[in-house]
C-alpha cells in the first residue's frame, strides 16, 4: 500500500483532463460541451493545489491561481449560458452539429 | 586622276538613284506619266551611266596597270561600324572589274529604264485605275541604287547588305503586279529561295569573320592566303563535313548565297516564276544584272576558295546548264524559254568560275548581260505588240510586221549560241566567251597533270615562261585563230606578271592608311605551286556535258526565234495586232550594237586585268592567258571546230524541225519514249512540285504542330497549374477545414466511442470537428516536438550552467 | 517633385530638393507630374496634357545626350571610365538608412540605361499620341483613368532603367505591374480579364523569385564584408567604406571582397551554390518579362487582348526590361553563374529564336503573329547575352533598340487597320496596299525592319548576334551548332512575314475595305519617327547606337569574362 | 496573492502614483467603461450619447498613452521586470507602443460603428462595455510576463469577443459564430490553463522568465523534459487560438462571417495582434534565459515549431481564401494568412546580447501598424457595402469602379497593400519581416522568407478577384450610396499606406525606438541563476 504521492494527483487530474477533452469531442449537446470544460478547468485545479502542496511549501500561488480559475470557470460559464440560451432561440436547439450554416 | 575622284564619281553614280528613288516615292504620283518615268531615265540612270562612262575612259585609257593597282590600293575606306572588335570598314573596290561591272549596269539599265518609259506607260494601269507608273520606276531606281552598290562594295557585310536589298527590289518587282494570284506567290518565291541561300551565305560570312577575323574583302583574301602559306588558322582544322574541310565549307557557304541569287541548281525554281513581272524587269534583273550578282559574288570571293569548293561550284554550275538547257528545248512562253536559257547561261559562268576559268566567266556574264537584256527587251516588244500575248505557238511570221525587232532578236540569238566562224577573230559574244570557258574546261579535265607538273617546275616565274609557250604556240599552228586571240588577250596578263613584282615591292614600301600588307606575289606564286599538286582534274562528264549543252543552246534559241518570228502566222487575231514603236525598238538597236561592241573588245582586256589582283589565290588557274595559251597549245583541233561550229548544227536541226509549222515538233513530242521525257520536262522534273510538298507544305506543317503545341500545351500546363492551385486550395479551404476533418475525426471518434452516428452526418462547420481536429493537431506537434527534441547537447549545457 | 521628395524619405525635404533637382529625377517623375496635372485637369484637356507631358519627357531626355558631346564628355574613356561603374547624372540620397541597411534613392546612367531611357521616352511619347483617339475606342470611357495610368507606368519603366538601387529598381520594376494590369484589363479586348490576370501572375512570379534574391544579396554581401573584417573600401567611390550588406548595383558587380565571396563555390544558400542559383532566380525573372519560351504564354495574350498603345509600350519598352535586367544585374554580379548556365541560356534563346517564328507562321491573328515575331526577336537577344562575346552584348544591345522601334511600329500598323476594320483575321484582309498606299508603305517598311532587312535596323542586331555566338566558338564548341540553327530562322522570319504582306497588303482591292481612308495626319506623324529611325540605325548603327553603348558593354564583358577567367 | 508580493518586496521603494500614471491608458480604458454602464442610468441610453462618451473615453486614454510613451521611451521603467514574482504587470516601451496602435485603432472601429450602426443600434451601451472590457483584456496581454495574469488577460479579452460576436440577438447566423467560437475558445482556454498549472509545478512559479529558465534546464538536461513540454505546449496553443494560428484557426472564418463588420474589423486585427506581442514577449524571454548568445541554438525546435505553424497558418489561410464567395470570410482567411506572416516575424529567436536584437519584434510592430490601417480600410468599405446592399457577397462588388469610384479605388490600394505590392505600405511590412529573417541568416530563415515570398505570390489571385470584380466587370447594379464619413475614413487609410510606404523610413526609426531596451538581461541572467538552484526535480520531492 503505497503513500499518496504528487503522481498520483496528477495522474487523476489528467485523466479527469482527457475525460474533459473526450466530452468536448463526442458531446453533441453545448450544454454537455460546457461540462466537458469544466471537467478541464477542474483537473487544472487539482494539478495547481497539488503542486503548491508538494513542490513548494510555504508558498500559495498555486492556490491563489486555483481560485482565480474558479472565477474564470464561473464567469465563462455565465456568459456559454446566455449564448446558448441565444442560439435555443434563434436555433430551437443546442445541438452544436446543427449550427452548421457558416462553412467552407 | 587620284583614286578619290573616280571614287567620288562612281558614289555620286550610287547616290543618284537612291535621290531619285525618294524623289519618286514622295512626289511620283504628282508627276505622274511620263515624266515619272524621265525622272527615272535621267536621275535614276543618266547620271550614273555619265558617271561611269567617264570613269571607264579615264579609268582605262589614262592609267597604266601599275596606277590602277596603285589605285585600288588607295582606295577610300569609311570605318562603319565595330562588329566586336573587328572594325567594318565600308569603301569602295576599285579595280577593273568592279568599273567594267558598273558600266555593263549602268549602261544595260538605263537603255532598259528608257525602254520602259514606253512599255510601263500601258502595263502599269491594270490595277482598279490607280496608276503605278511612278512605283514602277521607283523600284528601278532603288534596284539602280543597290546594284551599283552591290558592285562596289569592297567588304563582305555590304555586300551582303546590298545583296539583300536587290533581293527586295526584285521581290517588289516581281510582285509588281501584285494584284494578280501568280506574281504574289512568284515574289515570295523568289525571296525565301534567296534567303535559303542566304543562309549559306551568313554561314559563310561567320567563317569568314570567325577565321579570318576580317569582313573586307582584300585582307580576307590576304589572310587566306597567309593561312594557307603557314597552314595555320582555317587551314589548322581538322574539323570536316562531308569530307570538306573547314575553308571548303567557308567557300560553299559563300557559294550557297550566289546559288540563289543567280538561281543554280536546287534553289533554280524561282527564277522562272519572276517571269511574272514586268518585261524591263525580267531583262534588266532577272537576265542581265541581278542574277549575275552571283557570279560576280563568286568571282570576288574566287580567292577563298578551295579547289574542292571550286569543285562544287563547277558541278552545280554544270548540272544546272545542262538541265535548264534541256528544259528551254520544250519551253512555248517566250518569256520562260529565254529564262531558262538565262538559267543555262548562268550555269555556264558558275561552271566556267569553278573550273577556273575566271576571266572567261565574267566575261561571258558581260556578253551575256548585253544579248540576254536585249532579248529580254525583243520578246517585251513582242508581248506587247501581240496584245500580251507570250505563247510562242500563236506568234509566227512577226518578222514582217516587226522587223526591227526580229532582226535585233536575232543578234542576240546568234551571240548567245556563240556564232562565229572557227579559226577566225570574227564572232558574237558567246562564240569567245563561252568557247573561253569550254577551253579551260578542257584543259582542267585532259590536259592538267601536265599542265600543273609543268607549273610545279616553273613555280615562281611562269611568266619568263610565257614566251616560250607562244613561240611554239606560233611554230606548232598559226592556223588557230582563236589561239591568235588567245594571245591577243592574254597580251595584257604578260605585261602584269613582269609588272606584278614593282609593283608589290613598291606597295611593302608605302605604308598603307590601314596598314594592309600589300599582297605580295611572290608567296601566292609559291602557294600556288604547292596547291596545284593537290588540285585534281574535272571529273570527264563536266565538260561532255557542257560540251553538249552547247550545242542544244543554239536549238533552243532558234526555235524560239523561228516559232516567234519566222513562218506563218498561227494566230491571226495576234498577227493582226502586232506592231513596234520607236520608243521601244530604238533600245534593242543600242543593245544590239552594244552586243556586237562587248563582244570582244575592251571588256575581256578589263576584266583580265582586273583578275592579276583579283584571284590571287591558292587557286589561280584562269588569271593569266598563260593557261589560256597552254590550252589552246594543247587543244585538239576538234575541239576548236567543235565548239565553235556547235551553232551550225543546232541551227539546222532547229530549222528543221520548226521550219514549217509546229507540226513536226508535235509529231516528235506524241512519238513513244520521247512523250515522257517530253512530260518531265515541262513539268520541269517536278522539282517545284516537290519543293512545294517538302519544304513549304513540311514548314507550314511543323508551324502548326507548334502552334498546337503552344495552345495545347505550354499555355495549358499554366491553365493547368493555375487549376490545381485552385483544386488545392478548394482542397485546403474545404476538405481540410471541413471535409477531412470530418472524415479523419469521425472516424477517430467512432473507434473511440463506437458509435457510427457521427459518420451519419458529415457535414460542414460542425464545432466537434473542429476541436477534435485542433486537438489532435496540438497532440501531434506536442509528439513531433518531443521527437525532434532530445537532450541538448553537452556544450549547451555547459554554456548555461554559468 | 513632391513625389520624388516622398521617395527620398521625407527627410528634411527642403534642404534636398535642391539636390533632388536632378536630371535623372526630373525625368523620371516628369510623367508622375504630369498624372497629377491629370488628376485635377477638366477633362477635355487630358489628353492634350498627357501628350504634352510626354513630349516634354522625350525632349528634356534628349538633354542626356550632353553625356556624350558635352564638354565634360570627349573621349569614350571619359564617358565610360575605364571600369564598369562610371555613372552619370548620379543622384545619391539615403532613403531608409538603420544600422544594418542602407537603401539609397540611388539614380544614375551609362552606356546601358541611356539609349533604353531615350526609347522609353520616345515610345511612351508616340503611344500616348497613338492614345489620341480613344474615345472611339470599343471602351472608350475613363479617359482621365488611362492618361493617369499610362503616365504612371512610364515613370515606373523609366525608374527601372535608371536605379541603381536593388531595392528602388525592384520597387519600379513592381510599380508598372499595377497599371500595367489595369491598362491591359480595362480597355483590353474581349479575354481581357484572363490576359491582365495572366500578365500579372507571371510577372509577379518572376519578381518574387527577384525579391529573394534581393534579400539574399544583401545578407550575403554583408557575410562578405563581415568576412573581410567589417571594413571594405568601396570599389568605385571616393572615401566610402563599406560596413555592412549593400544594395548597390555597382558595388555589388565590381567589389572584389563581394565578387569573391559570391562566385566562391563554398558560399551556399540552403546548401545550393550560391551564384549559380541566384543567377537563376534573377534570370527567370527577367525571362518572363523578356520573354523567354517556356514562360513566354503571357506575352500573346497580353498582347492580343491590350489596346494598341499599351501593345505598343508593351512591345516596346517592358520586353526590353528583361534584357536591361540581364546586363545589369545577372552578368555583373554573377558571372561565374553566367559561365555555369551559358550554355542552357543560349539553347532556350535558340528555342525561342525559332519557336517564335514557327508559331508565328501558323497565327491567323494579325496581332498575335507579330507578338510571337517579338518572341523570337528576343531570343536573338538572350543568344546574344548567353554567349558572352563582344558581338553578341552589342547585337543583343542592338537588338533590343532595333526591336523597341520595329515592333511598336508593328503594332500601330495593326491598330491603324483595326480601327478601321474591327478584326485582326489575315485571311480576311487583303488588297490593302491598294486601298491605302500609304499605309501599305509604311507597313512595307515596317515589316521588312522587323525581318532583318539589311540597311535596316532589325538585320544589325541580329547579323551582329549570329556572328557573335559564331565568334564564341572557340570558348563553347556549341557555339557553331546553335549559331547555325539559328541563322535558319531568317528563313523562316521571311516565310512568315512575307507571307503576311501578301495575304493583308497584296492582291486585289476588296469592296469591305474599298472605302478606307488611308493614314491620317496624326497616324503618319506617329508612324513617320519610327520609319525614319528604323532606316537610320540600320544605316548608321555606330552613330545611332553602338556609340552610346559599347563602351560599357564592353566593361561588362571584360568584367565577367575576368571573373570566369579566375574560377579555378 | 499580496503575500507572493510581499515576499519579493515589489511594493518596497516604488513610487506608486507613478505606476498608477504608467497604468493609466488601460485605467482610463475601465473608467470609461464604467462610465458607459452608469450613462444609461445618467443620461440615457441613446447610440450617439454613448458613441460621444466612447470616443471621449478612447481619446484620452490615447493621449494618456502617448505621454507615458514620452516618459517610457526615456527609460521610465524599462525592460521586463524579471524577477521571479516582480508584479503582475509590466509597462515598458512594446506594451505602450501596442496601446497606442490599439487605441487608434479602437477609435476606427468606433468611426465605423458610428458610420453604421449608430442610428439602428439600441443596446450601444452593452456594446461598448464588450468593446471596452475586450480592450483592456488586449492591453493586459502585451503588459504582463505572469503566467496568471496571461490567463487572466487573455479570457479578459476573449470573453467579451464572444459575446460581441453574437451581440445581434436576432442574428441566426451571428448565435452559431458566437457558439463556436466560444466553445472553442474555452477549450483551448482550458488547455492553456492546464499547461499553466503543470509550468507551474515543474517551475515552481509563474514568472515567465523563471519557467523559461526551468524550460531550459529541461531542454539541456533532458530532467521532466515530456511534462514540461507538454505544458509548454498547452500554453502555446492558448495563444496560438488567439492568433488564430493553424490548427487552431477553425473558429476564426466563421466567427468572422457571422459576427458584424465593425466586430469583424476589430477582432481581425485586435485580438491577433496582441496575442503575437504576447507571443513575442515570450520569446523574447526565452531567448534572454540564455547565458549565452551561441546557446540560442539549443531553442531552435521552439523556432522550427513556431516557423512550421506559421508556414501552416499562412499558406493555409491563402488557398482557403481562394474559393470564396462572402468578402469577409475571404478578408477573414487573409488575416490568418496575415497572421502567418506576423508569425514568422515571431520565430525569429535572437539572443538580446547578440546584434539586431530587436529587429524581429520591430518589424512585428511596424507590420501591426500598417496590417491596422490595410484592414480598417477594406473592412471599412466592405461594411460600406454591405450596408447599402445587404450581403458581402463578391457579386455586390461587381463593378464598384462605376458605382462608387471613392470606395473602389481605396479598396484597390488595400487590398494590393494587402498582397505586399509596391508602393503600398504593405510591401514595407514584409519587407521588414523578410530583413529580420534574413539577419538569422540560417536555414529556418531563407526557409520562412522562401514561403513568405511564395505566399503573396498565392495569395495574389484571390486579392485580384475582388479587383477583378470591382474594377474589370460591370453587370450594370445601381450606384452605391455610403455616408461620407466613411468614405472619408477608408480614403485616408489608402493615403496613409501610401504614405507610410515613402515614410519606411521614419516608421523604422519609430518602431526600432519603442523595441529598445526591453530586456534588463543582467537581471535575467542573475535571477536565472537563483531559480535553477532552488527549484528541486520531482522525484525528489515526493517521499
Amino acid at each position: 500500500m503505497e503513500h499518496i504521492g504528487l503522481t498520483h494527483y496528477l495522474i487523476v487530474s489528467a485523466v479527469l483532463f482527457c475525460c474533459g477533452i473526450f466530452t468536448t469531442a463526442t458531446k453533441r449537446n453545448a450544454i454537455g460541451i460546457l461540462i466537458g470544460v469544466e471537467l478541464m478547468l477542474n483537473s487544472t485545479g487539482i494539478n495547481l493545489v497539488a503542486f503548491d502542496r508538494y513542490m513548494g511549501p510555504g508558498r500559495l500561488d498555486g492556490q491563489i491561481v486555483a481560485l482565480f480559475m474558479i472565477v474564470l470557470a464561473a464567469a465563462e460559464t455565465a456568459l456559454a449560458v446566455g449564448i446558448c440560451i441565444n442560439v435555443y432561440k434563434n436555433l430551437s436547439t443546442v445541438d452544436v452539429d446543427s449550427a452548421s450554416q457558416l462553412r467552407g | 586622276m587620284n583614286s578619290h575622284t573616280y571614287e567620288i564619281l562612281l558614289a555620286l553614280g550610287v547616290l543618284s538613284p537612291f535621290i531619285s528613288f525618294w524623289l519618286l516615292v514622295f512626289v511620283g504620283p504628282k508627276l505622274g506619266k511620263p515624266l515619272a518615268g524621265w525622272v527615272g531615265v535621267i536621275l535614276g540612270m543618266g547620271v550614273p551611266l555619265a558617271m561611269a562612262s567617264y570613269v571607264l575612259l579615264g579609268w582605262w585609257f589614262g592609267e597604266d596597270a601599275a596606277s590602277r593597282a596603285m589605285l585600288g590600293e588607295q582606295a577610300f575606306r569609311y570605318h562603319w561600324a565595330n562588329l566586336g572588335t573587328v572594325p567594318i570598314l565600308v569603301g569602295i573596290k576599285l579595280d577593273s572589274l568592279t568599273i567594267a561591272m558598273y558600266f555593263m549596269v549602268t549602261f544595260i539599265a538605263f537603255w532598259i529604264f528608257f525602254f520602259s518609259v514606253g512599255y510601263m506607260s500601258g502595263h502599269s494601269d491594270e490595277v482598279d485605275g490607280k496608276s503605278k507608273y511612278h512605283r514602277f520606276f521607283a523600284y528601278l531606281s532603288l534596284f539602280a541604287f543597290s546594284m551599283l552598290g552591290l558592285v562596289l562594295s569592297s567588304n563582305l557585310l555590304f555586300l551582303f547588305i546590298f545583296w539583300e536589298l536587290v533581293g527586295l527590289c526584285s521581290y517588289l518587282l516581281i510582285g509588281f503586279y501584285f494584284h494578280e494570284r501568280v506574281p504574289q506567290y512568284a515574289q515570295m518565291k523568289a525571296f525565301i529561295t534567296n534567303r535559303v541561300g542566304d543562309f549559306g551565305f551568313i554561314i559563310g560570312l561567320m567563317l569568314v569573320y570567325f577565321q579570318l577575323g576580317t569582313l573586307d574583302l582584300d585582307d580576307a583574301a590576304r589572310i587566306f592566303a597567309e593561312q594557307y602559306a603557314a597552314g595555320t588558322g582555317i587551314f589548322a582544322s581538322t574539323f570536316t563535313m562531308f569530307g570538306w574541310s573547314l575553308a571548303t565549307i567557308m567557300g560553299v557557304g559563300l557559294f550557297c548565297g550566289a546559288m540563289g541569287k543567280s538561281a543554280q541548281f536546287p534553289l533554280h525554281v524561282w527564277l522562272p516564276d519572276a517571269m511574272a513581272g514586268p518585261t524591263p524587269v525580267s531583262a534588266l534583273i532577272h537576265a542581265a544584272t541581278m542574277v549575275a550578282a552571283g557570279v560576280y559574288l563568286v568571282a570576288r570571293v574566287f580567292r577563298l576558295m578551295t579547289p574542292e569548293a571550286l569543285m562544287f561550284v563547277a558541278a552545280i554550275g554544270c548540272i544546272t546548264l545542262t538541265l535548264m538547257a534541256l528544259i528551254a528545248m520544250v519551253q512555248t512562253d517566250i518569256k520562260k524559254c529565254l529564262a531558262y536559257s538565262t538559267l543555262s547561261q548562268l550555269g555556264y559562268m558558275i561552271f566556267g568560275l569553278g573550273c577556273g576559268a575566271w576571266i572567261a566567266a565574267l566575261f561571258h556574264l558581260i556578253t551575256h548581260a548585253f544579248f540576254k537584256a536585249m532579248m529580254f527587251l525583243g520578246s517585251g516588244q513582242v508581248i506587247e505588240g501581240c496584245h500580251h500575248e507570250q505563247d510562242m505557238r500563236k506568234m509566227g511570221g512577226l518578222i514582217k510586221k516587226m522587223p526591227v525587232t526580229a532582226i535585233t532578236f536575232l543578234v542576240g540569238v546568234l551571240a548567245i549560241s556563240g556564232f562565229g566562224i572557227p579559226g577566225t577573230n570574227i564572232g558574237l559574244g558567246g562564240f569567245f566567251s563561252k568557247d573561253e570557258i569550254l577551253a579551260v574546261a578542257w584543259v582542267r579535265t585532259f590536259d592538267w597533270n601536265d599542265y600543273s607538273r609543268h607549273e610545279a617546275e616553273h613555280g615562281e616565274h611562269h611568266a619568263a615562261s610565257v614566251p616560250a609557250i607562244d613561240s611554239d604556240d606560233d611554230a606548232s599552228d598559226n592556223l588557230n585563230g582563236n589561239h591568235k586571240q588567245m594571245l591577243l588577250a592574254s597580251d595584257p596578263q604578260h605585261g602584269d606578271s613582269h609588272a606584278a613584282p614593282q609593283h608589290g615591292e613598291a606597295h611593302t614600301a608605302s605604308e598603307s592608311p590601314r596598314g594592309l600588307k600589300p599582297s605580295a606575289h611572290g608567296d601566292n606564286a609559291h602557294g600556288r605551286a604547292g596547291i596545284f599538286s593537290h588540285v585534281p582534274p574535272m571529273p570527264k562528264w563536266m565538260f561532255y556535258l557542257a560540251l553538249f549543252t552547247a550545242y542544244i543552246t543554239p536549238f533552243y534559241m532558234m526555235r524560239c526565234w523561228w516559232m516567234t518570228f519566222m513562218g506563218k502566222p498561227r494566230d491571226q487575231h495576234v498577227h493582226d495586232h502586232a506592231h513596234e514603236s520607236f520608243m521601244m525598238y530604238f533600245p534593242l538597236i543600242i543593245l544590239a550594237v552594244g552586243t556586237c561592241f562587248a563582244s570582244y573588245f575592251l571588256f575581256r582586256d578589263l576584266i583580265s586585268d582586273a583578275s592579276t589582283a583579283a584571284t590571287i589565290a591558292p587557286m589561280v588557274l584562269a588569271t593569266d592567258g598563260h593557261l589560256h595559251t597552254a590550252a589552246i597549245a594543247a587543244a585538239h583541233h576538234w575541239l576548236i571546230t567543235g565548239v565553235g561550229g556547235s551553232f551550225v548544227v543546232g541551227f539546222v536541226i532547229a530549222i528543221l524541225i520548226y521550219g514549217r509549222g509546229l507540226g513536226i515538233a508535235s509529231a516528235i513530242k506524241n512519238t513513244v519514249g520521247i512523250q515522257q521525257i517530253h512530260t518531265i520536262l515541262d513539268h520541269k522534273y517536278y522539282i517545284d512540285e516537290l519543293y512545294h510538298l517538302v519544304w513549304v507544305k513540311g514548314c507550314l506543317c511543323i508551324a502548326h504542330i507548334a502552334r498546337f503545341f503552344d495552345t495545347w500545351v505550354v499555355d495549358m500546363t499554366y491553365n493547368t497549374l493555375a487549376k490545381l492551385t485552385e483544386r488545392l486550395a478548394a482542397f485546403m479551404g474545404l476538405i481540410i477545414d471541413t471535409h477531412g476533418v470530418d472524415g479523419i475525426y469521425n472516424g477517430i471518434a467512432e473507434t473511440a466511442i463506437g458509435m457510427g452516428e457521427a459518420v451519419r452526418r458529415p457535414q460542414t462547420g460542425r464545432i466537434r470537428n473542429y476541436v477534435l481536429f485542433a486537438a489532435g493537431g496540438a497532440t501531434v506537434v506536442i509528439v513531433l516536438m518531443l521527437l525532434y527534441w532530445g537532450v541538448g547537447s553537452p556544450e549547451q549545457v555547459a554554456m548555461l550552467t554559468p | 517633385m513632391w513625389l520624388a521628395l516622398v521617395v527620398t524619405g521625407g527627410i528634411d525635404p527642403l534642404n534636398r530638393i535642391d539636390i533632388a533637382m536632378n536630371t535623372l529625377t526630373i525625368i523620371v517623375f516628369l510623367p508622375a507630374m504630369g498624372a497629377l496635372l491629370c488628376l485635377i485637369a477638366p477633362k477635355p484637356m487630358i489628353r492634350s496634357i498627357a501628350v504634352l507631358t510626354s513630349l516634354v519627357t522625350f525632349l528634356f531626355s534628349l538633354t542626356l545626350f550632353s553625356i556624350y558631346f558635352g564638354s565634360d564628355a570627349g573621349t569614350s574613356a571619359d564617358v565610360f571610365g575605364s571600369t564598369y561603374g562610371a555613372l552619370h547624372h548620379v543622384i545619391r540620397l539615403p532613403w531608409i538608412t538603420t544600422d544594418s541597411i542602407n537603401i539609397e534613392f540611388f539614380l544614375g546612367i551609362d552606356g546601358l540605361g541611356f539609349p533604353l531611357i531615350i526609347l522609353t521616352t520616345l515610345v511612351s511619347f508616340l503611344s500616348c499620341w497613338a492614345s489620341w483617339n480613344m474615345e472611339k475606342w470599343k471602351i472608350g470611357k475613363g479617359i482621365r483613368a488611362y492618361f493617369i495610368l499610362f503616365l504612371l507606368l512610364e515613370t515606373g519603366m523609366l525608374g527601372v532603367f535608371v536605379s541603381l538601387d536593388f531595392f528602388l529598381f525592384y520597387i519600379f520594376w513592381e510599380l508598372m505591374l499595377l497599371p500595367m494590369y489595369f491598362l491591359i484589363g480595362v480597355w483590353g479586348g474581349e479575354r481581357r480579364e484572363y490576359a491582365a490576370i495572366k500578365f500579372f501572375l507571371f510577372t509577379l512570379a518572376g519578381s518574387v523569385l527577384m525579391l529573394i534574391a534581393l534579400v539574399a544579396m544583401f545578407f550575403y554581401s554583408g557575410d562578405a564584408i563581415a568576412q573581410a573584417g567589417g571594413e571594405v573600401a568601396s570599389a568605385y567611390q571616393e572615401n566610402v567604406t563599406l560596413t555592412h550588406g549593400t544594395f548597390d548595383l555597382i558595388e555589388l558587380a565590381t567589389n572584389e571582397t563581394i565578387q569573391a565571396y559570391f562566385s566562391s563555390p563554398v558560399t551556399r544558400f540552403l546548401s545550393i551554390k550560391f551564384a549559380p542559383l541566384m543567377f537563376a532566380f534573377l534570370f527567370i525573372g527577367f525571362a518572363i518579362k523578356l520573354p523567354i519560351v517556356p514562360f513566354h504564354t503571357w506575352l500573346p495574350d497580353a498582347h492580343v487582348q491590350a489596346p494598341t498603345p499599351i501593345s505598343m509600350i508593351l512591345a516596346g519598352v517592358l520586353l526590353k526590361m528583361g534584357g536591361y535586367g540581364f546586363l545589369r544585374l545577372c552578368y555583373p554580379i554573377f558571372p561565374t553563374g553566367a559561365e555555369f548556365w551559358a550554355f542552357t541560356l543560349a539553347v532556350i534563346g535558340v528555342v525561342s529564336i525559332i519557336y517564335g517564328a514557327l508559331c508565328a507562321m501558323a497565327q491567323s491573328d494579325f496581332k498575335k503573329l507579330v507578338a510571337y515575331s517579338s518572341i523570337s526577336h528576343m531570343g536573338f537577344v538572350l543568344l546574344g547575352i548567353a554567349v558572352m562575346t563582344k558581338a553578341g552584348f552589342q547585337g543583343a544591345m542592338f537588338q533590343m533598340i532595333a526591336h523597341g522601334i520595329s515592333s511598336p511600329m508593328c503594332f500601330f500598323l495593326v491598330g491603324v487597320i483595326y480601327d478601321r476594320a474591327h478584326h485582326r483575321e489575315i485571311n480576311r484582309f487583303g488588297g490593302l496596299w491598294m486601298t491605302m498606299p500609304k499605309y501599305g508603305t509604311m507597313a512595307t517598311i515596317g515589316f521588312f525592319a522587323s525581318l532583318g532587312l539589311p540597311g535596316m535596323c532589325g538585320f544589325i542586331g541580329e547579323i551582329w548576334v549570329l556572328l557573335g555566338t559564331f565568334d564564341a566558338g572557340s570558348k563553347y564548341p556549341w557555339a557553331y551548332t546553335l549559331a547555325i540553327i539559328a541563322a535558319f530562322s531568317v528563313i523562316l522570319t521571311a516565310g512568315y512575314i512575307l507571307w503576311l504582306i501578301r495575304r493583308v497588303y497584296l492582291g486585289k482591292e476588296k469592296e469591305e475595305y474599298a472605302g478606307f481612308s488611308d493614314v491620317s495626319g496624326r497616324e503618319i506623324m506617329i508612324l513617320a519617327p519610327m520609319a525614319l529611325l528604323a532606316l537610320v540605325l540600320g544605316i548608321f548603327p555606330m552613330q545611332t547606337v553602338f556609340d552610346f553603348t559599347n563602351g560599357t558593354l564592353d566593361l561588362v564583358l571584360a568584367h565577367v569574362t575576368n571573373a570566369i577567367s579566375m574560377i579555378p | 496573492m499580496t503575500m507572493c508580493l510581499a515576499q519579493s518586496n515589489a511594493w518596497a521603494g516604488i513610487d506608486v502614483t507613478r505606476h498608477l500614471f504608467l497604468f493609466s491608458p488601460i485605467l482610463a480604458l475601465i473608467l470609461t467603461m464604467l462610465a458607459i454602464v452608469a450613462c444609461p442610468i445618467i443620461v440615457g441610453r441613446s447610440a450617439k450619447t454613448i458613441g460621444a462618451v466612447a470616443v471621449m473615453g478612447i481619446i484620452a486614454s490615447f493621449i494618456l498613452a502617448l505621454r507615458v510613451a514620452g516618459e517610457v521611451s526615456e527609460g521610465g521603467v524599462s525592460g521586463l521586470s524579471t524577477l521571479p514574482a516582480a508584479g503582475l504587470l509590466l509597462v515598458d516601451n512594446l506594451s505602450i507602443a501596442f496601446q497606442i496602435i490599439l487605441l487608434a485603432f479602437m477609435g476606427g472601429v468606433t468611426y465605423l460603428w458610428w458610420m453604421g450602426s449608430s442610428d439602428s443600434e439600441e443596446n450601444a451601451p452593452e456594446f461598448f462595455i464588450l468593446l471596452f472590457g475586450s480592450a483592456v483584456g488586449m492591453a493586459l496581454m502585451v503588459s504582463t510576463s505572469n503566467l496568471l495574469m496571461i490567463a487572466l488577460a487573455i479570457e479578459t479579452a476573449s470573453l467579451p469577443s464572444y459575446a460581441m460576436v453574437g451581440f445581434d440577438k436576432r442574428d441566426r447566423r451571428g448565435a452559431e459564430a458566437a457558439l463556436k467560437y466560444l466553445i472553442f475558445g474555452a477549450i483551448s482556454a482550458a488547455i492553456m490553463l492546464y499547461g499553466i498549472s503543470l509550468l507551474y509545478g515543474m517551475s515552481g512559479s509563474l514568472s515567465v522568465s523563471v519557467v523559461a529558465k526551468h524550460c531550459i534546464e529541461a531542454l539541456a538536461t533532458g530532467h521532466d523534459l515530456v511534462i514540461t513540454m507538454v505544458g509548454l505546449m498547452c500554453l502555446l496553443a492558448g495563444i496560438a487560438f488567439k492568433v488564430s494560428a493553424f490548427p487552431f484557426h477553425f473558429w476564426c472564418p466563421d466567427a468572422f462571417e457571422g459576427a458584424k463588420v465593425e466586430v469583424t474589423t476589430w477582432l481581425s486585427v485586435a485580438s491577433k495582434s496582441a496575442a503575437l506581442i504576447l507571443l513575442a514577449r515570450l520569446v523574447m524571454v526565452f531567448c534572454a534565459s540564455i547565458s549565452a548568445p551561441e546557446a540560442i541554438g539549443i531553442l531552435s525546435p521552439l523556432a522550427w515549431g513556431i516557423g512550421i505553424m506559421a508556414v501552416m497558418t499562412c499558406t493555409l489561410g491563402n488557398f482557403a481564401a481562394y474559393k470564396q464567395t462572402s468578402v469577409k470570410r475571404l478578408l477573414a482567411y487573409s488575416s490568418i494568412a496575415h497572421a502567418g506572416y506576423m508569425l514568422m516575424a515571431v520565430a525569429v529567436f535572437v539572443h538580446p546580447n547578440s546584434e539586431h536584437s530587436q529587429d524581429g519584434i520591430s518589424a512585428l510592430l511596424t507590420y501591426i501598424a500598417i496590417y491596422m490601417f490595410m484592414n480598417l480600410g477594406a473592412f471599412g468599405v466592405v461594411s460600406m457595402v454591405v450596408w447599402d446592399t445587404g450581403s458581402d457577397k463578391l457579386s455586390s462588388f461587381t463593378g464598384l469602379l462605376r458605382r462608387a469610384p471613392l470606395l473602389a479605388i481605396p479598396m484597390v490600394v488595400c487590398l494590393m497593400s494587402l498582397v505586399g505590392l509596391p508602393p503600398f505600405a504593405g510591401f514595407i511590412g514584409k519587407w521588414w519581416i523578410l530583413v529580420a529573417l534574413g539577419q538569422l541568416n540560417n536555414t529556418l530563415g531563407w526557409f520562412l522568407i522562401i514561403a513568405a515570398v511564395f505566399n503573396t505570390l498565392i495569395s495574389l489571385y484571390y486579392y485580384m478577384r475582388i479587383v477583378v470584380h470591382m474594377t474589370l466587370r460591370d453587370d450594370g447594379q445601381p450606384a452605391l450610396s455610403f455616408p461620407l464619413g466613411g468614405v472619408a475614413l477608408v480614403n485616408l487609410c489608402a493615403i496613409v499606406l501610401l504614405a507610410m510606404f515613402g515614410l519606411a523610413q521614419p516608421m523604422k526609426t519609430t518602431s526600432e525606438q519603442f523595441t529598445r531596451n526591453i530586456f534588463d538581461t543582467t537581471t535575467v541572467a542573475k535571477t536565472a541563476v537563483v531559480d535553477a538552484a532552488t527549484i528541486q526535480p520531482i522525484e525528489s520531492v515526493q517521499r
